[in-house]
């Protein structure tokens, strides 16, 4: 995932010093933030203010100062914010259906609603959700469905319209394995082939990683960090992690022997400095190879986004 | 391990707080202050006697409307409010008898019910006697059986509805059926099948023990009228038998959330 | 040339209107998911369609009665119909025993339009749905808007279909199309006072059902605005020996209303028919004032 | 003692099947549930918890029948699965009244509730009303009042949903240094590299069936079935695989398009791994990293469950 990360196309969203509170609660703290075309993720601990700002760039909730805008729209103008709407697919975060009707009912309603013809929006439906995968279950009313289903469903709603950009909240809440990893699929093709701007707002990093180009981290209402994620978790020198089978101590030996700088981890691996003598680890095989020893699993290391996000959140307070 | 009392006690003093704290309990007291606003309305404007307003109110609005409205606003929620709000989870992974949920928290509602239906009752009273019309006074003949009724008639109607509370999903509709379909059909019945309905008792109690006033009130003579202890004992034996099937319903049945 | 069409996810190609009245849909939606369940519709429009066709009947009856023909069942003298034209004999006036089915018939829209108005918000809050309404272009008047067609469609069917089955019967029994002539302003006078009393009805519930999370929950709170309100204003009427107190109740207002619309007799209630006009578009717009501000809410938290 | 044991054990609600014919013996220590939604998790665990009674079968937790059973409820804390509290009532007050239920006196209840909430981080919060608390701090309450009067086992359905990673890592650490104090625990998951961090012991349902129970590794291995997978990236893969070729137990290999990383399928991993530096050495291939991607538990749980 080599690609530009932020190329010059104008931002999809403008946001300048917003401001949001709940009574004493300041969910935004003068958020300014840009975002580049291309998958971006959206990340904080709970309560760091991220529903709260879906909700200032969909015009649902008006913010006490600054302004925003997105798809080129302002979300505190009436027009503005029916304009957005109809650019834009919202995927909710907690469960939600319209009682009594079937998946098909409901995302050939909701298309209409957005301004499709009656026509357009039932063969857009039946696209969308042979998209995410629902067949038949499509016929039966959605209040029936599993929770991994529902939330294809509010996937296939958000797209009926074919918006520009997303704003997807939590897209794997309440999936297992089998769901969320065809959910990370949808999003990463999304992003990655049919070229969607989409905001992926998280707490599961592995879902971000695994489908978004940048990561914008929040924290109490206002960003801690952003930037391409390939950059951020980069290390500085080439260093491996390896775990050794078979004769560990010799291997050892003839690591120190040899001048590598090694550590030893708490998993039984040990993390080895390769910068400058070697680009590879076949050096290591060799002494591997006459230590006896065998290389179970060689791995680069690369500080996951986990650290990132530990570090850009926590770097004041303590962890 | 907390025994059946204890656990009970714990219950009522906690829900005997939080009982007062909720939109249910917003909703019982618009019902209770309905009779006396009124009463207050008729005796300021109207030219009818305090005894005349403070029966006719008592007996056609407070005891056959509002006491049973009131009762199934607070009774049906005993055990109902803890599944919705799938908070029983909590309660029912406690070393402590299941009953004293059902006993704990409907004494707790009881207490809320008979305070609002006094203080409802007095005032009705009092307003309607500051009548200037001429009439007979509001004297305890009038007073004593409208605020005897209307406390024993809410702990009865509580009692019934919270045990349905346990036996059926939607408790409220069920009261709603009783109270209202069921008790008024059959009151209007000629003949012993009234003595099924809570408001036949509580019409032997006024019509025994209250003043002549009452008679006055449009329908109220209709039926005969058992004497007031045996109504009252009767009205005393509901009550337990309906608590104690609730309590053997709620420790036998499994409460399976929706997800 | 070979040409393939696999790739997953096809770009929509129609063009997006700003149609305005896309609101309509979610009215369309509503009424598509209320005649889902069968069993409700069979109950509550089952007893109003028999008493329509047995009533029309009677109706006929009456007519040839009139017309010194004896009335011929279809399938033959049966006691059903030997009944009916009994009841045809002693009927006074055709035009009056109309307004009392219609009176019958509007008791029974109180339940309809409770049942079916009832869940209309509370189960979109309950389940989230305002969550994708009001992600959509749809404003909160247009939301408003769609919900109160739907519980418009029911009660309307309830109240409306009656009266205008029996007036259309009424005008074939009678002789060379009379009814037509003498009474034809009824016809659009029972239009007229069904949508009024479907609107009215349809405010109020529509209003009990955004305040309340759970469609049990509204009903029952709408049996008790209907039973306290009744119940107050009879017991006030009775204390003051005055009618005038009737008026506290909705269903006493649009009585009288039908009364004078339909030109039936008004029972006890002889005051201006403006006041129950004034009481009853007070508690409708009391009932869209909580709708807006409840709608209002209901966006924000999405 | 053995924890838990189920002979037979089967519930159904109406017709849908929650557990069918389990029979398994659990010892103490910290258990992972598994499964795909709808695989009987939620169901077992209210079993094991007492608040459900089995259709069929017999359940045995630390000896005793749980339904209902308030010895059992003494001994044991549970987590529920749906967020709800009593969101009138502070932190503090909603675990101090559970544990006065729990036989506590007043004193004591009010001490230890302060502790339970200290040690899931919510110290400041305590005395503030559940309503105004995020999800992370709501499910954190959860646990709290599982865990204030020292259970012997807790019985947590779903405690990480919804935590951000912080507060994750927080609870993560509490179960095991739990754990290390003597606790039982049995914990559900959907989200796999939860467990992961928390154990290798696990126990793996699917349509209401115990598919797997016990350690990764000897789950893995009994897969005898699914020949290992060793994905090398390295700088010349074709020259590497065909050195590879005649290495021990070699099923297949798969160049990638872009001739950088190779996918190797072995019947006997061991083998192939001791035999591996001495060719890697020879050859100079450039290799970059090395891994087994099946040995964890997401492929264990991908091949037991397709």
């Amino acid at each position: 995932m080599a690609e530009a990360s932020s190329s010059t196309a104008e931002a999809v969203v403008v946001i300048r010093g917003l401001e949001k509170s709940y009574g004493s609660v300041r969910a935004l703290r003068s958020l300014s933030l840009e975002l580049a075309p291309g998958p971006t993720g959206l990340l904080g601990p709970n309560g760091a203010g991220k529903t709260t700002l879906i909700k200032l760039l969909l015009g649902l909730l008006r913010p006490d100062a600054g302004h925003a805008t997105i798809a080129g729209c302002d979300p505190t103008t009436a027009s503005g914010r029916l304009a957005l709407r109809r650019s834009v697919g919202y995927m909710p975060e907690n469960e939600c259906s319209i009682p009594g009707l079937t998946g098909l009912e409901i995302v050939s309603t909701l298309g209409q609603l957005t301004g499709l013809t009656r026509a357009d929006s039932l063969s857009r439906a039946h696209e969308v959700l042979d998209y995410v995968g629902i067949d038949e279950a499509r016929y039966r009313l959605a209040d029936e469905w599993s929770a991994g289903m529902k939330q294809r469903l509010k996937l296939a709603q958000a797209l009926v319209h074919d918006p520009g950009l997303l704003l997807l909240d939590e897209p794997t809440s309440g999936l297992d394995p089998k769901g969320r990893r065809h959910m990370l699929d949808l999003i990463h093709d999304l992003g990655h082939v049919q070229h969607k701007s989409l905001l992926l707002c998280s707490h599961l990093l592995p879902d971000i990683e695994r489908t978004c180009r940048d990561v914008v981290v929040l924290k109490e209402g206002a960003v801690a960090l952003a930037g391409g994620i390939a950059e951020l978790t980069r290390t500085d020198g080439i260093r491996v992690r390896v775990e050794v089978g078979g004769d560990r101590a010799r291997f050892e030996q003839a690591l120190a022997a040899s001048g590598y700088a090694c550590t030893p981890e708490v998993n039984g691996r040990i993390a080895i400095r390769l910068d400058g003598r070697a680009s590879d680890a076949d050096e290591l095989f060799a002494l591997a190879a006459d230590s006896g020893a065998s290389l179970r699993s060689i791995e680069e290391v690369r500080s996951s986004l986990e650290q990132v996000f530990v570090a850009g959140v926590a770097n004041e307070e303590r962890t | 391990m907390p025994g059946l009392a204890a656990s009970t006690w714990l219950l009522f003093r906690t829900q005997l707080s939080r009982v007062w704290w909720s939109r249910r309990a917003l909703a019982c007291l618009a019902l209770a202050a309905a009779t006396p606003a009124l009463a207050w309305l008729v005796a300021a404007f109207g030219e009818v006697s305090g005894a005349e307003i403070a029966t006719n109110l008592g007996w056609l609005l407070l005891l056959q409307v509002i006491v049973p409205l009131l009762a199934l606003v607070a009774g049906s929620a005993v055990v109902t409010e803890e599944i919705e709000d799938r908070t029983i989870s909590y309660l029912f992974s406690r070393p402590i008898p299941r009953a004293s949920v059902l006993l704990g928290r409907w004494l707790a509602a009881l207490l809320f019910v008979s305070t609002l239906l006094a203080v409802a009752a007095l005032s009705t009273a009092f307003l309607a006697s500051r009548s200037a019309a001429p009439g007979p006074a509001v004297g305890c003949g009038i007073v004593v059986p409208l605020l005897e009724a209307a406390v024993l008639g809410g702990a009865v109607y509580s009692a019934i509805f919270a045990a349905a509370g346990v036996f059926f999903r939607h408790p409220m509709i069920v009261g709603l059926g009783y109270a209202f379909a069921i008790e008024g059909f059959l009151a209007n019945l000629p003949g012993r099948n009234q003595a099924l309905t809570v408001q036949y008792y509580l019409r032997s109690i006024v019509g025994t023990t209250g003043s002549d006033a009452w008679r006055e009130v449009e329908g109220f003579e209709l039926s005969r009228f058992d004497s007031a202890t045996s109504a009252v004992v009767t009205l005393a034996v509901v009550l337990v038998l309906f608590l104690a099937a609730g309590s053997w319903r709620i420790t036998r049945r499994e409460f399976v959330l929706s997800a | 040339m070979a040409r393939t069409n696999t790739e997953v996810y096809r770009p929509f190609r129609g063009t997006l209107g700003a149609r305005t009245l896309g609101f309509l849909a979610l009215a369309r939606a509503g009424i598509a998911a209320a005649t889902k369940r069968k069993l409700p519709l069979v109950i509550l429009f089952g007893p109003p369609a028999i008493a329509t066709v047995i009533f029309s009947f009677v109706v006929y009856a009456r007519f040839a009665l009139e017309a010194g023909v004896t009335p011929s069942p279809l399938g033959g003298p049966s006691p059903a119909s030997m009944i009916a034209v009994g009841f045809a004999k002693q009927m006074i006036q055709v035009r009056e025993e109309i307004f009392m089915f219609h009176l019958a018939m509007s008791l029974f829209t109180l339940l309809v339009i409770a049942w079916f108005g009832a869940g209309l918000i509370a189960d979109d809050r309950r389940l989230g749905a305002h969550l994708l309404y009001f992600a959509r272009p749809l404003s909160r008047s247009g939301y408003l808007a769609a919900k109160f067609l739907t519980v418009l469609f029911f009660g309307g069917i309830a109240v409306v279909a009656p009266g205008l089955v029996i007036c259309i019967v009424a005008t074939f029994a009678s002789p060379d199309f009379a009814f037509l002539r003498d009474e034809g302003s009824l016809i659009p006078r029972t239009i007229l006072f069904g949508t009024l009393w479907a609107g009215v009805w349809g405010s109020v519930m529509l209003a009990i059902s955004s305040l309340f999370l759970r469609k049990t929950l509204a009903l029952v709170a709408s049996f008790a605005f209907f039973m306290i309100t009744t119940a107050i204003s009879v017991v006030l009427a009775n204390l003051q020996q005055d009618d005038r107190f009737l008026m506290l109740s909705l269903q006493m207002n649009m009585q009288r209303i039908a009364g004078w619309m339909l030109d039936g007799p008004s029972m006890r209630m002889h005051w201006d028919v403006r006041w129950s006009f004034a009481v009853v578009l007070g508690i409708t717009a009391a009932a869209w004032a909580i709708l807006f501000a409840r709608v209002r809410r209901l966006e924000a938290s999405a | 003692m053995t924890l838990l044991v189920a002979r037979d054990l089967a519930r159904w609600y109406g017709p849908v099947v929650g557990l069918v014919d389990v029979a398994l013996e659990l010892e103490p220590g910290v258990i992972g549930l598994l499964g795909p939604n709808g695989a009987g998790k939620s169901t077992f665990l209210k079993l094991v918890a007492g608040e459900i009674r089995p259709s069929r079968g017999t359940i045995e937790v630390l000896g005793r029948d749980p339904f209902a059973n308030r010895a059992h409820f003494a001994e044991t804390g549970f987590v529920p699965q749906q967020d709800a509290l009593y969101n009138d009532m502070t932190g503090r007050d909603f675990v101090a009244f559970l544990l006065r239920l729990s036989g506590h006196s007043a004193k004591q209840a009010r001490d230890r509730a302060g502790q339970a909430l200290e040690r899931v981080g919510l110290a400041d919060a305590m005395n503030r009303p559940t309503r105004g608390y995020s999800r992370g701090m709501r499910q954190r309450t959860k646990i709290a009042q599982a865990i204030a009067h020292a259970p012997k086992l807790l019985v947590a359905d779903e405690p990480l949903a919804g935590l951000d990673p912080i507060a994750r890592r927080g609870i993560v650490e509490l179960m095991l240094e739990l754990a290390r104090g003597g606790t039982s625990i049995l914990v559900s998951s959907h989200v796999l590299h939860e467990v992961e961090e928390l154990t290798d012991n696990v126990l793996l349902l699917h349509r209401g069936r115990v598919l797997a129970q016990g350690e990764v590794p000897e789950i893995r291995a009994l897969l005898s079935r699914h020949p290992r997978k060793v994905e090398i990236r390295a700088r010349d893969a074709r020259a590497l695989a065909r050195a590879v070729l005649d290495l021990p137990g070699v099923g297949s290999l798969r160049i990638s398009a872009d001739g950088t990383s190779l996918g190797v399928e072995t019947h006997d991993l061991e083998g192939f791994l001791s035999a591996l530096p001495r060719t890697a050495a020879a050859v100079r291939a450039g290799i970059r990293s090395l891994e087994t991607p099946d040995a964890g538990l997401e492929a264990v749980f991908e091949y037991l469950v397709s």
